[in-house]
């Protein structure tokens, strides 16, 4: 059925289609309207679960990792500082391969205090074991809820998995989304089944402690399994795109690649206004390319050494910078291409920073940039805060 | 693209209108719509914004309109100096007034008392919604009906719905209607004959929804 | 069936574990769960016995049992009793269990706990309470007592250790009008187990503070472990008493009950010099300690009736 | 709830393994794995053993229930009553607390290296009278709290 959701109420229709036995819910702006829309959902009986009211995040995803030691499937969502706040717990989630799924409305981080959308969040807590995966609008925000749970608690991949929603931008944003049948979903979706959980035939010891000499092996499988779930999301696309009729494209979400000189990288809402701008330019003749990252970990070398392995300068536009550094993405995508021997010139791009608008002109001035480095232009490497008038950088 | 600026105070139901207006574009026109609020620390009473967008095909720019076909205020007293700056060319101010005025560029529709015979109070958000199939090939009046069906309780469809079509039949019967059809539509990517094959089937489903999808209001609360 | 020595399970659940000799706490942890059975499922953050008993391939819990992040115990209860319950999996004989120390209570775990039980999550809490963080080494807590020495307040010439009095948790539990909660010490051993006995039957939030000496951290011979969890009780520095909350009692706020009150208290010195921590102490501090434990029994036996 | 598992399930009884009989990428999958697996001892933590003298135990029981590592079982005849207490040395770390409870007394705690080595006492004392600021014994491993 046909309706007009927020992005929130999408991603909680396609919980409720997952059929959670545990959910743990806290509140906070932009994720607030998911656990709403969930708690009236158990209210008329459209869902039938155990919905914790919890005093903290930190309880929430503890919640959810104690339900999911029983063998529950499990829910939970967060946003901003709520995630910084349950980050040492992500990973005893991801440690103890808990398939738990977690919406993360992406939200920027205090000082300055702000509730508007950037991708700050889940980007500074990557390294955290999780699966992150970014949605691009509400429709796909839905179905990753039901993705999200096939992969996470695939036998060959058992990790939780963070499903990334721009905060606003796709949160509180009113779209048309088409909502699964019950029916359907429950034909992609069977219930879950684990043997890592209490067992009252055969007692088992749970989250325990692994010295020095049996350490690295957990870590080792961990890391191992996490790049497993790269094949397992292309085979849950594959059965997705049978029950449901909608096709996704794996790790990334590539427009207009293949004969790009110049690619621009993005990820979650913003890929859409980039598309727009790629259009503009083919029209004027230019190549130009668009590559929205879906998949974040596993990191998805092979598909960006594929789609930019012909272009000639490479940006990555992000909602994020790590203070010092450069972008996470940035810093994520030219380590990938440099494994796979790829060296272009680039530029990282930081736009969208607390819900700043990302402008269509800047997206204009990112490609021009692009376009002027793959004909040798300009420097490689430079990080450029969009927004920040020329003759600023140096004020104080 | 065709897009709409509301402007409201929190709690007068911009948001509800601007969402009502994107369902009868995505559910009943068939076309593409998105509809969002602006958010801030701002609580009930304060200005608030918020935007819908209607295209042909899929919206990639998910930013905030600063250029509107049509930029609506709820609130007389909300209107400042350089509030046209907001106009697209051509593009048409409604406005919730008692007040006879003679500015080309405004539309003013006395929404608290068309609101206010139906309901007995005034509640102005779906007057404009009746008013814009009078203005805009994009979406029909019937368009509107199914969009408030989609997103409102069904305890508030009835007169809602007596609301829009007396609001449709009052700017229908102005000399501004016919003119400003024109620059609108100029305004609006819509392919409309396309868009009307759709409807009928659009609007059933539609109707189908308002049995469960009971929407609500979210504006400012949020925070 | 009352739990005593003669009738409780041959099982042992707490077993191989590498806590110090002569823990109190392993003591609590381990009569807990003979009392709670094969079914009760265990969850214990970051603290001694967690870190004694979890060490793969050395799993020291014969029980299903699982490690929680230090401030989650109460957090991961819930989540274990909401997954139980939702799936309709477990034996109609499941507690469900969590094995905290002071600090993973009365510091860092008390906001989780103080929602299980505002939720009324059907969890027993236990507290062993060694009264510092042993399992880093001996640092204060907010239930170290006033004058123990630790290596965060260590004595010296301007300070004789901890300066401030034990925080009152039971107190600040009971508050929330939780269905049953004791205090307890290992040292008068039936009057715990009949209490995990006790709460093992009540549905919803249940709480049990238990006295844990740890001779390492405490400094005494491990031998004494039991002697001194027995005169803590004696010398009133700890009490024995219970809470009935309105679920229980049919009354608003409850009902407390101290289950010893003794005419008189056996000295404090001997059982202070006893121990390593409270060595620099001198007549002033004994003073004050007496004062405190003086005040804490008017208030007990009056307000508690 | 159901009654599942309430007959089928086995009494628990730690016994010692031979180490791990599984590969790492059998337990490191997850971290789940078999309740009371103890593969290593706690013998060689005790420097004094605890004696029982069984000829004037009185079968109080004190001792079991107060021993900290539940090392001190229950010797049952084919009727299950208990007859005896018995010390598991696998596993006592010979803290003493058994002996202290004793109330007849009938236990003493012997020197476990008696005519081996003088050194033995020493250690002993330096296990049990650790003061506070003293550097923590074995059961600090495993870090941060």
């Amino acid at each position: 059925m046909r309706k007009f959701l927020s992005g929130n109420e999408a991603f909680a229709e396609g919980v409720r289609l997952a059929r959670p036995q545990v959910i743990s819910a806290y509140p906070i702006t932009p994720q607030t309207t998911v656990v709403e829309a969930l708690a009236s959902m158990v209210e008329d009986g459209s869902l039938a679960c155990e919905y914790l009211h919890v005093e903290s995040e930190h309880t929430a995803l503890s919640a959810a990792i104690g339900a999911s030691a029983t063998g529950a499937r499990t829910f939970t969502a967060t946003s901003s500082q709520g995630l910084l706040y349950m980050a040492e717990c992500l990973t005893y989630a991801s440690g103890g391969r808990f398939p738990i799924v977690m919406m993360n409305a992406n939200r920027a981080l205090a000082l300055p205090w702000n509730i508007y959308g950037d991708q700050r969040d889940s980007l500074s807590l990557l390294d955290h074991g999780w699966i992150q995966v970014y949605a691009e609008n509400n429709q796909e925000a839905l179905d990753l809820a039901l993705m999200a749970y096939a992969v996470a608690e695939d036998p060959r991949v058992s990790l939780p998995v963070m499903v990334n929603v721009d905060g606003f931008a796709l949160t509180h944003t009113y779209e048309s989304v088409e909502v699964p049948t019950a029916d359907e979903a429950d034909a992609f979706l069977p219930p879950y089944r684990t043997a890592n959980k209490f067992d009252f035939e055969n007692p088992v010891n749970i989250g325990y402690s692994a010295g020095p000499d049996f350490n690295r092996y957990y870590q080792y499988w961990h890391h191992r399994d996490l790049l497993a779930a790269e094949a397992v999301v292309e085979e849950v696309e594959a059965l997705f795109a049978e029950v449901f009729g909608r096709a996704y494209p794996g790790m990334v979400d590539a427009y207009l690649c293949e004969d790009a000189d110049f690619v621009l990288v993005t990820l979650g809402s913003a890929a859409g206004l980039a598309r727009d701008v790629a259009d503009e330019l083919r029209a004027q003749g230019k190549r130009a390319g668009v590559l929205r990252i879906r998949y974040l970990r596993p990191m998805p070398d092979a598909a960006l050494a594929r789609a930019l392995a012909d272009a000639a300068a490479v940006g990555v536009l992000e909602q994020d910078i790590s203070f010092g550094g450069t972008g996470t993405v940035y810093a994520n995508v030219l380590a990938s291409l440099a494994r796979a021997g790829i060296a272009r010139p680039s530029a990282n791009f930081i736009g969208g920073l607390g819900g700043d608008d990302i402008s269509r002109e800047a997206v204009r001035g990112a490609f021009a940039r692009l376009e002027a480095l793959a004909a040798g232009e300009g420097a490689s490497g430079e990080v450029v805060f969009l927004g920040i008038e020329e003759g600023e950088e140096d004020q104080r | 693209m065709l897009e709409f600026i509301w402007h409201a105070r929190g709690g007068q139901g911009a948001f509800t209108a601007a969402r009502c207006l994107g369902a009868a574009a995505a559910l009943s026109a068939g076309a593409y719509a998105l509809a969002f609020p602006t958010f801030g620390p701002e609580r009930r009473g304060a200005p608030m914004r918020a935007f819908t967008k209607i295209d042909t095909a899929p919206i990639g720019d998910r930013s905030a309109v600063h250029r509107a076909a049509f930029v609506i205020y709820l609130d007389e007293t909300l209107v400042e100096d350089g509030w046209e700056d907001e106009l697209a060319p051509g593009g048409l101010m409604l406005l919730n007034t008692k007040r006879a005025l003679d500015d080309p560029r405004i539309l003013g529709i006395d929404a608290d008392g068309i609101s206010a015979a139906v309901l007995g109070r005034p509640i102005p958000n779906t007057v404009f919604l009746g008013a814009i199939p009078a203005l805009t090939a994009a979406v029909t009046i019937e368009d509107i009906h199914a969009g408030i069906c989609a997103t409102m309780p069904s305890k508030l469809h009835e007169k809602n719905l007596r609301i829009v079509d007396a609001a449709f039949a009052e700017v229908a019967s102005r000399e501004i209607a016919a003119t400003r059809d024109l620059v609108a539509a100029e305004q609006a990517a819509t392919d409309v004959t396309a868009v009307l094959s759709e409807k009928d089937a659009m609007f059933s489903l539609a109707a189908e929804m308002l049995v469960e999808g009971e929407g609500r209001d979210f504006d400012v609360r949020d925070c | 069936m009352t739990v005593n020595a003669r009738t409780i399970t041959d099982e042992e659940f707490f077993y191989g574990h590498k806590a110090c000799p002569g823990c109190g706490g392993a003591l609590a942890v381990r009569q807990a769960l003979k009392v709670l059975g094969p079914h009760a499922v265990a969850a214990l953050p970051a603290g001694c016995m967690s870190a004694t008993g979890f060490n793969f391939p050395q799993l020291a819990f014969g029980n299903n049992a699982m490690i929680t992040p230090f401030a989650a115990t109460a957090a991961v209860l819930s989540g274990i009793e909401a997954g139980l319950r939702a799936q309709g999996a477990a034996p109609e004989d499941v507690t469900v269990v969590g094995f905290a120390g002071d600090g993973g209570t009365a510091d860092i775990g008390l906001q989780a706990l103080s929602g299980a039980i505002d939720r009324n999550d059907d969890v027993l809490y236990i507290c062993y309470d060694n009264e510092a963080y042993m399992n880093t080494g001996i640092q204060k807590s907010s239930l170290t007592p006033f004058g123990a020495s630790t290596t965060t307040t260590p004595t010296g010439k301007r300070e004789h250790g901890c300066l401030t009095q034990k925080k009152s948790l039971f107190d600040i539990v009971a508050a929330h009008r939780i269905p049953y909660a004791a205090t307890a010490s290992v040292g008068y051993l039936n009057d715990f187990t009949k209490k995990v006995e006790r709460a093992r039957d009540i549905k919803g939030t249940r709480f049990i503070h238990v006295m844990a000496p740890c001779p390492v951290g405490w400094g005494f011979p491990s031998a004494d472990m039991v002697d001194v969890a027995k005169e803590v009780v004696d010398t009133g520095l700890w009490y024995l008493a219970e809470y009935e909350g309105p679920a229980l009692t049919g009354t608003p706020g409850g009902a407390f009950r101290l289950n010893r009150d003794p005419k008189q208290f056996k000295p404090i010195e001997p059982y202070l010099r006893r121990q390593g921590r409270f060595s620099a102490d001198d007549g002033a501090d004994l003073a004050l300690i007496e004062r405190a434990r003086d005040e804490r029994w008017s208030y007990m036996r009056e307000t508690w009736g | 709830m159901s009654a599942i598992a309430s007959q089928s399930r086995r009494p628990f009884t730690p016994t010692l393994r031979e180490g791990l009989a599984v590969r790492p990428s059998q337990f490191a999958r997850s971290t789940c794995f078999e309740a009371g697996h103890l593969t290593s001892v706690n013998a060689g933590w005790r420097s004094v053993r605890p004696v029982i003298d069984a000829e004037q135990c009185t079968l109080c029981l004190n001792c079991y229930m107060y021993c900290p590592d539940g090392t001190i079982a229950k010797v049952r005849d084919d009727e299950g009553a208990c007859v005896a207490v018995v010390v598991d040395y696998d596993f006592c770390k010979g803290c003493g607390v058994c002996a202290k409870v004793c109330p007849v007394p009938c236990i003493a705690m012997v020197d476990e290296h008696a005519g081996e080595n003088e050194g033995a006492s020493e250690t002993a004392e330096t296990l049990d009278e650790t003061s506070p600021s003293a550097e923590m014994g074995p059961a600090t491993e495993g870090g941060a709290a």
